[in-house]
C-alpha cells in the first residue's frame, strides 16, 4: 500500500468530481457517490491501524516529491502515532456524518461535493508533513466549511458562516505568519516539518516566543480557547448535523493537534514558558466556564457545544503538564471526544429532524416514547461526564493525574468540573428525555436503522475504548512520548547564551 | 559592424525616428495619421533590433506589426468610423495630469536604470555575436516548446474569439453602419 | 509486579473463576438489555426475571464455591487473583483489569450476592404489575456487576469504576419510574451530590498515586500499596501529612457513597426509587462502599490519626443527629433511610477509632436486618397500594402477619436487643468507641436510645392500633406472596443469628468474624487495660437505654399514655420543626451550593454572551447590535469584535468601491503612480 | 573592445518609447487610440528584450522573449480591435470615457 496517505485524500475529493459531473436531480445516487467515496479511506484508515509501527516516533508511510522547487515546497506525507488517530477518527466519523445528512434536500449535490472537499482537507491537513502543504489544506478546508453552514445552516446561518468565516480566517493568518517565520528563519529557506522540527535548537527564545504565540492563537480559535470561542456556539446552533459533527469531532482537534505537532517539537523553549498561562491554566478557565456557560444554555446544541468547549480544555491541560500520562491522556481525550460529542451531536439531531427544534424545555419523556434511541443516547451523555468505564474516563483521568503532579491547584480546579458536568448533562436528560410524556411528540418515531448505523460503531467505540484504551493508547504513545521529551529537554541555543558561560 | 561613429549615428537616427513616430502617436489629432506616425515608429523600433544584431525579431516586427496589426488598426478605424467625423474623434483628455504621469514615470525609470545593477558579462569578454534565426528556432523548439505550444493555442483561441466577437449578429439594430 | 518482599509473605494464589463473579451479573444485564424485551414479550415477566436472578444466583454460587476455597488455603496467604486484562499502562501508571479475593472481599461479596439475590428474587414479586421489568431487573444485575466490580478489584482505579458503576445504577434505578419528576430528581441529586464525593476520591487516589512516586514507586494496586505506603512517612504538602491529605480526600469520596455528614442529603430522596431497590443498594450493599474502602485502606488510614479524628467525629454526628431526624419523619422509608444513614455512622466510628472488623462486621449485620426491614416496609407499601405515610397505617399485623413478625425480628436487632445480630456488632462499635473515648461512646449510646425509640414507634404506628388506611385500601390488604415474604424469613433469620459470626471474647465467643479478617485489615492495639466489667457494664447500659427507647415507644404509640402531638411541642415546638425539616440542610445547600452554581454559570453564561468583548467594542457598538437583536440578552458582545470586523471592512470596502470607478483611465493612474512610486522607493539612496 | 553604445542608451529609447505609450493610454478617449498606446509599449519592452540579450548573459533568451511578445500583441490586437467593434456595435461610440458599466 505505496502512498496509501495520497490516497486516503484524494479518493474523496475524486468523489467530489464525480458527483460534479452527476445530474443535479439524481439525489439518491448522489448520496450514496458520496458514501462510497468516503468507505475506502475509511477502510485504509482500518489499515493503517492494523499496519502502524507503535514502536518508533518516526514518522511512517512517508511520501515526498517536489512540489515547488524554486521556493522549495515539498510535497511531504506521513503520519506517527499522534496524527494517525486523528485520520482514524477523521475516516470514521466522515461516512457516519454522510449517513447523517441523508434527509438534505436542499441542493444535494452541492453538499455533499462540497462535504467531500471538506473530508480531502481535513485528511489532509493531518497527513501534511510540509508545512506549506498543511497550509494550504488547511485553506481548503475552511471554504466548503463556510458554504456548508452559510447555505445548509439554520435561520442565522449567513451571520455564523461569516463569524466562522471570520475569526478561522484570523487565526490562519497568525498561522500562515509564523509559517513563514520559520521559513525565513531557517537557512536554506524550508516548509518541511521535519527539518524545522530537526533545528528546533537553533532558534532563539525570542524568536520562538513570538512564533509560538501566533501559532498558539490561530490554533487556539479552532480549539476554541477561552477569549476566542463565541464563534462555536453560533456555528454549531447554525449548522446542519453532519456538519456540527464535522465541526466538533474533527476541525476542534486540528487546533491542539497543531499545538503538538507544531509548537510543540518546532518551538520546544517557548512551549516551556507559555504552557503553564497559555495552555494549563487557560486550559483549566475553559473547563469551567465552559461547563458554567453550558449549565445555562437552553438550546440542546449550545449546551453540547459548550460542553465540547469544556472537554477541550482537558486537552490543554493535558498537554501543558508534560507528563506522559497528561500528554497521552490529552489525545486520547482529542479522540474520545471526537467520538462522544459526534454522539451527542447526531442525537440532537435525530429529535432536530423530528421535531424541528432543539429547545430544552420543548421536550420531555422522550424515553418512553422513543427507548432505544434514549438506550443510546443515556451511553453518551454518561460517556461524556467521564463515567469509568466508558472512554472519556480513561482520558479525564489520565488527564487529571497528569495534571496532579504538574500544579494539585489547577488539577483540583478541572477535576471540579466532573461535577459541573453531571450537573448539566443530567439536568438536560431530565428534562428532554424523562418525566411526564410531552403529548406533542407523544408519537415520534424510535430510531430507525439508518440513524443505528450511525450511532452504534460510536457506541461501541465508547465502550470499547473504556475498557480496552490500549487500542488508542499504544498508538500515541511512543510518538508523544518523543515529542514531549523534546520539550523537556529544550536548552536554549548556544548562541543566545551570555558569553560568559562559554568554555 | 561599422565603425563606432556611425553606428552611433546609426542609433540617433533611428531613436529619433523611433520616438517622433510615437510622438506622433500620441499628439495626433487625427487616428489615422496617428496609426501611421505608429507605422514610423515600428520601423525605427526594426532597424534598432538590427543594431542589436536580432534580425529575425526585426523581421518579424516588420510582418506581424507592420503588415499586421497595423493595417487590422486600419481596418478598425475605417469600421467604427464614418469617414466624416474621423478627425473629431481622436480627442485627449486630461493632458496634464496624463503628462504628468507618464513624466513621473519616465524620471522612475531614468533612476531605476541608473541604479539597476545588469547583469553583464565580465569585463573583458568579448560579445559574441551568434545567428539568431538558428539560435531563436532551437530555443523555441528546445526549451521553450511548451510555451511555444501555448503560444500556439493562445493564438488559435484569438482566431476563434476574434471571429466570434466580430461576428454580425442578424438581431443587431445598430448593424446597419456605412461600415 | 508484586513487590517481592511482599510476594515472600503471602503466596498468592490465581483462580480464573473470580473474574465470572462479577461478569455473570453483566452479562444478564447485557442480555436483558438487548433482548429484555423480547424475552418479556415471549416468555413474559417470568423469563427476564428468571435471566436475572439465575445470573445473580449463579454468582452467588461462585462466591461460596470461592469462600470455600479461600478457607482452605493457610490463614495469611489467603489471597486469590485473577487478572483479567490488560487495562492502562501509561508511564509509571500501571493498572490491569484484575480482581482479588481477599477475607474482606468475601464477606463483602458474600453480603452482595447473597442478600441481593434474594432482593432479586423479591423483586419478582414487588414488580409484578412492571410493564419495563426488564429494564428493572437489568439494571439490578448491572448494579450487582458494579458493586462487586466495586469490591473485587484490585485497584484503586478498578474500585473507582464499580465506584461510579455503582452511583450509575442507584440514578437509574432512583428515577426508574422515569415519567415522575420527583424520582429523576431524585436520583439526579444522588448522583451530582456523589459526583462530589467522586471528586474528592480521585484527588485522593492522584495524590496517593503521585507521592508513591517521589518516594520510589508508584502504585494504585492494593495488594502492592502495604509495602509501599511506609515511604509516604513524613512527607508534606501544604505543611500537612500527605497520608492525612491521601485519607482526608478518600474520606470526602466515602461521605458521599455512604452518605455521611455533609454528604448525607441524597440518601433520604432516595427512597423515591422502587423499594428493592432502596434495600439493596440503599441499606445493604452500595451505601457501605465508604466503609469498605476504609477497611480495604485500613492501613493507609492507619498512618493518619488525624484523618481517623475526623472520621470518627464525622461519623458519630451522623449517627446522632440522623437518628434525631428519624424520630419526626411519617413516611416509612424516610425513617428507615435515616436510621441507615445513622447505622452508616455507626460503621464509621468503628472505621474512626481503628476497630476495622467491628465496623465491617456492623456492615453485615446491617445488610440483614436493614434489607429486612426495607423488604418489610416494601411488602407493606405493596399492600397499602404505594402509601408510605405511616399515619394512614396501623394495625397491620392482623393482615400481614408474616411480614410483621419479620419485620419485628428486624426491628428487634437494629434496636440492640441481646442476642440479635444488632446487639454483637453495635456493642463491638461501642466497646472500641468507649476504649478511644468516652465521648465518642457516648454519642453512639445516645443515638442506640433514640434508634431502638424510632424504630419501635415505627412498628407500633405501622403495625399495632387501628388501622388508618381508607375503606378501598383495607379491602384489599393482603399478605404478599411467597414471592416477597421467604426472602424476608431468611433475612430474618440473618439478623437473628448473624450475630453470632462474632461473639466477642467477654461474653465467651471466640469473635471468629474478627480473626477471619485480621489478615486484611489487621488490628489497631488500644493502650491501656480494661476490665471485663466495665465491658459488662457498658452493654448494659446500651441494653437499657435501647430498652428505655423500646419502653417510650410502647408508652406513646400503643398506650397513649403520651400523645404524639404534645412531644412535638416540647419546647415551643422546634426541635419538631428542626427534626421534621431534616435541620433545613437541604435549604441550606440549596440556598449556598446550588443557588450559587446556578447563578454562577447564569452570570458566566450572561458574561459570555454580553460582556467578553464589552471592554473591546465600546458601548456603542453594543447599542447598536442591541437596537437590533430582540432581547436583552442577544446583546452578544463577543460576538461584537467579529461584528465589528465585519462592518469594518464593509464600510472600508464602501470607500473602496469608489476607486471602482469602472473608468480604465482611473485605474491606470493609480498603476503608474503606484508603479513610479515603487521605483522611485527602490532607487532611493 | 570598447563599445560606443551600451545598453543604457536603448533602455533609455526604451523607456522614453514606453512613456509615450503611457501617456497615449492615459490621455485617449478613442478606444482604438488607447489599443495604439499599448502597442507602444509592448515594443518599448520589446527593445528592452532585446538590448538585453545583446549586452547581457541571457543569450538568445531576450529574442525568444519578444517573439511572444509580439505574438501576444497580435493577439492582444486582434481580440481589442474585435471587442471595440463589438462596443461600437452596441453603443454607437468607442468613447472610453462613456464605458463605466463596471462602476462599483
Amino acid at each position: 500500500m505505496d502512498h496509501i496517505l495520497t490516497y486516503m485524500t484524494f479518493i474523496p475529493l475524486a468523489g467530489m468530481a464525480v458527483i460534479l459531473c452527476m445530474p443535479r436531480g439524481a439525489t439518491k445516487a448522489i448520496r450514496l457517490t458520496a458514501l462510497g467515496f468516503t468507505i475506502p479511506p475509511l477502510l485504509m484508515a482500518v489499515w493503517l491501524f492494523a499496519n502502524f509501527d507503535r514502536t518508533t516516533e518516526a514518522m511512517q508511510f512517508m511520501e515526498r516529491a517536489q512540489w515547488i522547487p524554486s521556493f522549495n515546497i515539498q510535497y511531504i506525507m506521513g503520519v506517527d502515532g499522534l496524527s494517525v488517530t486523528m485520520i482514524l477518527l477523521t475516516a470514521l466519523l466522515c461516512p457516519i456524518c454522510i449517513l447523517a445528512s441523508w434527509n438534505i434536500e436542499k441542493g444535494v449535490k452541492g453538499y455533499f461535493a462540497l462535504f467531500l472537499l471538506l473530508d480531502a482537507g481535513m485528511t489532509g491537513v493531518f497527513c501534511a508533513l510540509d508545512f506549506f502543504l498543511f497550509y494550504i489544506f488547511w485553506e481548503v478546508m475552511l471554504l466548503p466549511m463556510y458554504f456548508l453552514i452559510g447555505i445548509w445552516g439554520g435561520e442565522r446561518r449567513e451571520y455564523a458562516a461569516i463569524k466562522f468565516f471570520l475569526y478561522t480566517l484570523a487565526g490562519s493568518v497568525l498561522m500562515m505568519i509564523a509559517m513563514l517565520a520559520l521559513y525565513f528563519y531557517n537557512e536554506p529557506h524550508t516548509f518541511d516539518m521535519l527539518v524545522l522540527m530537526d533545528n528546533a535548537g537553533t532558534y532563539s527564545r525570542t524568536f520562538q516566543t513570538w512564533t509560538w504565540l501566533a501559532l498558539f492563537i490561530g490554533f487556539a480559535i479552532k480549539i476554541p480557547a477561552f477569549p476566542f470561542h463565541t464563534w462555536l456556539p453560533d456555528a454549531h446552533v447554525e449548522a446542519p448535523t453532519a456538519i456540527s459533527v464535522i465541526l466538533a469531532g474533527v476541525l476542534l482537534k486540528m487546533g491542539t493537534y497543531g499545538i503538538l505537532r507544531f509548537c510543540y517539537p518546532m518551538l520546544p523553549l517557548a512551549t516551556q514558558d507559555m504552557a503553564f498561562w497559555a495552555l494549563a491554566a487557560l486550559g483549566t478557565w475553559n473547563i469551567v466556564y465552559g461547563a458554567l456557560c453550558a449549565m445555562a444554555q437552553t438550546d440542546m446544541k449550545k449546551l453540547v457545544a459548550y460542553s465540547s468547549i469544556s472537554h477541550m480544555g482537558y486537552v490543554m491541560l493535558g498537554m501543558a503538564t508534560m507528563t506522559v500520562q497528561g500528554i497521552n491522556g490529552a489525545v486520547l481525550q482529542m479522540f474520545n471526544h471526537g467520538t462522544i460529542t459526534a454522539m451527542l451531536f447526531l442525537l440532537v439531531g435525530v429529535v432536530y429532524d423530528r421535531a424541528h427544534h432543539r429547545r430544552i424545555d420543548g421536550f420531555g419523556g422522550l424515553a418512553s416514547v422513543m427507548p432505544v434511541y434514549t438506550g443510546i443516547m443515556v451511553i453518551a451523555f454518561f460517556a461524556a461526564m467521564g463515567l469509568p468505564g466508558l472512554s472519556a474516563f480513561i482520558s479525564e483521568v489520565l488527564v487529571l493525574l497528569g495534571a496532579w503532579q504538574y500544579s494539585p491547584a489547577l488539577a483540583i480546579v478541572a477535576a471540579s468540573a466532573v461535577v459541573l458536568t453531571a450537573g448539566y448533562m443530567l439536568w438536560m436528560l431530565q428534562r428532554v428525555w424523562l418525566g411526564p410524556v410531552n403529548e406533542e411528540y407523544a408519537s415520534m418515531p424510535d430510531v430507525n436503522a439508518r440513524e443505528i448505523v450511525m450511532l452504534a460503531p460510536l457506541a461501541v467505540i465508547v465502550i470499547v475504548l473504556g475498557v480496552y484504551p490500549h487500542a488508542v493508547l499504544d498508538l500515541i504513545n511512543t510518538s508523544l512520548t518523543a515529542i514531549n521529551n523534546t520539550v523537556l529537554s529544550a536548552v536554549p541555543p548556544l548562541a543566545s547564551l551570555p558569553l560568559d558561560v562559554l568554555p | 559592424m561599422q565603425g563606432p561613429d556611425l553606428s552611433v549615428a546609426a542609433f540617433l537616427l533611428l531613436s529619433a525616428l523611433t520616438l517622433g513616430g510615437g510622438g506622433g502617436v500620441i499628439f495626433s489629432g487625427n487616428i489615422v495619421y496617428s496609426a501611421l506616425s505608429l507605422m514610423v515608429s515600428f520601423l525605427g523600433v526594426a532597424g534598432l533590433y538590427v543594431m542589436l544584431e536580432a534580425d529575425f525579431v526585426a523581421g518579424v516586427q516588420v510582418l506581424v506589426y507592420v503588415g499586421g496589426v497595423l493595417v487590422l488598426t486600419l481596418f478598425a478605424v475605417m469600421l467604427t468610423h464614418r469617414i466624416e467625423d474621423i478627425k473629431v474623434s481622436n480627442r485627449d483628455v486630461g493632458k496634464l495630469p496624463g503628462l504628468a504621469a507618464a513624466l513621473a514615470m519616465f524620471a522612475g525609470l531614468i533612476a531605476a536604470l541608473e541604479v539597476a545593477p545588469w547583469k553583464l558579462p565580465a569585463e573583458g569578454v568579448a560579445h559574441e555575436a551568434f545567428a539568431s534565426t538558428q539560435s531563436i528556432g532551437n530555443a523555441l523548439l528546445g526549451r521553450y516548446v511548451l510555451p511555444f505550444e501555448v503560444a500556439s493555442i493562445v493564438l488559435l483561441s484569438v482566431l476563434v474569439g476574434a471571429v466570434v466577437l466580430s461576428r454580425k449578429e442578424v438581431a443587431e439594430p445598430r448593424v446597419s453602419d456605412d461600415a | 509486579m508484586v513487590d517481592p518482599h511482599h510476594a515472600a509473605e503471602v503466596a498468592v494464589h490465581s483462580s480464573q473463576l473470580l473474574r465470572w463473579i462479577p461478569f455473570i451479573p453483566l452479562l444478564g444485564a447485557a442480555v436483558n438489555f438487548l433482548l429484555g424485551t423480547r424475552i418479556q414479550s415471549r416468555a413474559g415477566r417470568g423469563g427476564v426475571a428468571a435471566v436475572a436472578i439465575g445470573s445473580s444466583l449463579a454468582s452467588f454460587v461462585l462466591v461460596v464455591i470461592s469462600f470455600f476455597s479461600l478457607l482452605a488455603f493457610d490463614e495469611h496467604s489467603r489471597l486469590v487473583i485473577d487478572t483479567v486484562a490488560p487495562w492502562i499502562h501509561i508511564g509509571s501508571l500501571n493498572v490491569d483489569i484484575g480482581f482479588q479475593f481477599d477475607p474482606l472481599s468475601a464477606v463483602m461479596t458474600l453480603v452482595i450476592t447473597g442478600i441481593g439475590s434474594l432482593i432479586h428474587i423479591y423483586s419478582y414479586g414487588y414488580m409484578d404489575d412492571e410493564p419495563a421489568a426488564w429494564r428493572f431487573f437489568a439494571l439490578l444485575n448491572l448494579f450487582m456487576f458494579a458493586m462487586l466490580t466495586l469490591v473485587l478489584g484490585d485497584s484503586l482505579l478498578l474500585m473507582f469504576v464499580g465506584w461510579e458503576g455503582v452511583g450509575l445504577c442507584s440514578w437509574a434505578l432512583i428515577g426508574f419510574w422515569h415519567q415522575d419528576h420527583v424520582n429523576t430528581t431524585a436520583g439526579n441529586k444522588a448522583f451530582i451530590v456523589n459526583r462530589i464525593g467522586d471528586f474528592g476520591f480521585v484527588l485522593g487516589v492522584f495524590l496517593l498515586f503521585w507521592s508513591l512516586d517521589s518516594a520510589g514507586q508508584a502504585t494504585v494496586v492494593f495488594r502492592e500499596l502495604p509495602a509501599l505506603v511506609g515511604g509516604l512517612d513524613g512527607m508534606l504538602l501544604w505543611g500537612v501529612p500527605v497520608v492525612t491529605l491521601i485519607t482526608l480526600f478518600l474520606f470526602v469520596g466515602a461521605t458521599g457513597k455512604s452518605a455521611q455528614i455533609p454528604l448525607f442529603v441524597w440518601l433520604p430522596d432516595a427512597m423515591a426509587g422502587p423499594t428493592p431497590v432502596s434495600a439493596l443498594i440503599h441499606a445493604a450493599t452500595m451505601v457501605t462502599a465508604g466503609v469498605y474502602m476504609i477497611g480495604r485502606l485500613s492501613f493507609l488510614f492507619a498512618m493518619a490519626p488525624a484523618t481517623l479524628e475526623v472520621v470518627a467525629i464525622i461519623a458519630a454526628a451522623t449517627a446522632f443527629f440522623a437518628a434525631t431526624i428519624g424520630i419526626a419523619q411519617n413516611d416509612i422509608k424516610k425513617v428507615l433511610a435515616y436510621s441507615t444513614v445513622s447505622q452508616l455512622g455507626y460503621m464509621f466510628i468503628a472505621m474512626g477509632v481503628g476497630a476495622w472488623a467491628a465496623g465491617i462486621f456492623h456492615l453485615v449485620t446491617h445488610a440483614f436486618f436493614k434489607a429486612c426491614l426495607f423488604l418489610g416496609s416494601g411488602s407493606v407499601i405493596h399492600a397499602m397500594h404505594h402509601e408510605q405515610d405511616m399515619r394512614r397505617m396501623g394495625g397491620l399485623r392482623h393482615y400481614m402477619p408474616r411480614t410483621f413478625w419479620t419485620f419485628l425480628i428486624a426491628t428487634v436487632a437494629i434496636a440492640g436487643v441481646p442476642g440479635t445480630a444488632g446487639f454483637f456488632s453495635k456493642d463491638e462499635i461501642l466497646w472500641n468507641a468507649y476504649l478511644h473515648s468516652p465521648a465518642l461512646w457516648f454519642m453512639g449510646f445516645l443515638s442506640a436510645g433514640i434508634t431502638a425509640f424510632y424504630m419501635f414507634r415505627l412498628v407500633f404506628m405501622t403495625f399495632y392500633g387501628e388501622c388508618r388506611a381508607d375503606e378501598h385500601t383495607r379491602e384489599h390488604l393482603h399478605e404478599s406472596s411467597g414471592w416477597m415474604t421467604w426472602p424476608l424469613v431468611i433475612l430474618a433469620v440473618g439478623s437473628l443469628f448473624a450475630g453470632f459470626l462474632g461473639v466477642p471474647a467477654a461474653l465467651g465467643g471466640s469473635n471468629a468474624f474478627a480473626h477471619f479478617l485480621e489478615p486484611v485489615v489487621g488490628h489497631m492495639e488500644h493502650s491501656g487495660h480494661h476490665s471485663l466489667a466495665l465491658e459488662y457494664g457498658l452493654m448494659a447500659a446500651s441494653v437499657g437505654i435501647a430498652g428505655l427507647g423500646i419502653l417510650l415507644a410502647w408508652l406513646i404509640y400503643v398506650k397513649k399514655v403520651f400523645s404524639a402531638e404534645s412531644l412535638a411541642r416540647i419546647g415551643g415546638g422546634w426541635p419538631h420543626r428542626v427534626f421534621l425539616n431534616k435541620y433545613y440542610v437541604d435549604e441550606l445547600y440549596g440556598a449556598t451550593v446550588l443557588r450559587g452554581t446556578m447563578g454562577l454559570s447564569t452570570l458566566f453564561a450572561w458574561f459570555d454572551r454580553t460582556v467578553v468583548d464589552g471592554v473591546v467594542n465600546g458601548s456603542a457598538y453594543v447599542t447598536r447590535i442591541g437596537a437590533t437583536l430582540s432581547g436583552v440578552f442577544d446583546f452578544r458582545v463577543v460576538d461584537g469584535l467579529v461584528n465589528l470586523t465585519a462592518d469594518a471592512i464593509h464600510a472600508f470596502g464602501g470607500v473602496v468601491r469608489r476607486v471602482q470607478t469602472g473608468s480604465l483611465n482611473t485605474y491606470l493612474y493609480v498603476i503608474v503612480v503606484v508603479v513610479a512610486a515603487v521605483l522611485f522607493a527602490g532607487t532611493w539612496k | 573592445m570598447p563599445e560606443a553604445l551600451g545598453l543604457q542608451h536603448f533602455l533609455l529609447v526604451g523607456a522614453a518609447l514606453f512613456c509615450m505609450g503611457l501617456y497615449c493610454v492615459l490621455t485617449r478617449r478613442n478606444a482604438i487610440g488607447i489599443l495604439m498606446g499599448v502597442e507602444l509599449v509592448l515594443n518599448a519592452a520589446n527593445v528592452n528584450y532585446i538590448a538585453f540579450s545583446r549586452y547581457g548573459v541571457g543569450g538568445v533568451d531576450g529574442q525568444v522573449f519578444s517573439i511572444f511578445v509580439i505574438m501576444l500583441a497580435a493577439a492582444e490586437a486582434a481580440i481589442g480591435l474585435a471587442i471595440v467593434l463589438g462596443i461600437y456595435r452596441r453603443s454607437g461610440s468607442i468613447d472610453v470615457s462613456q464605458m463605466t458599466s463596471l462602476r462599483g
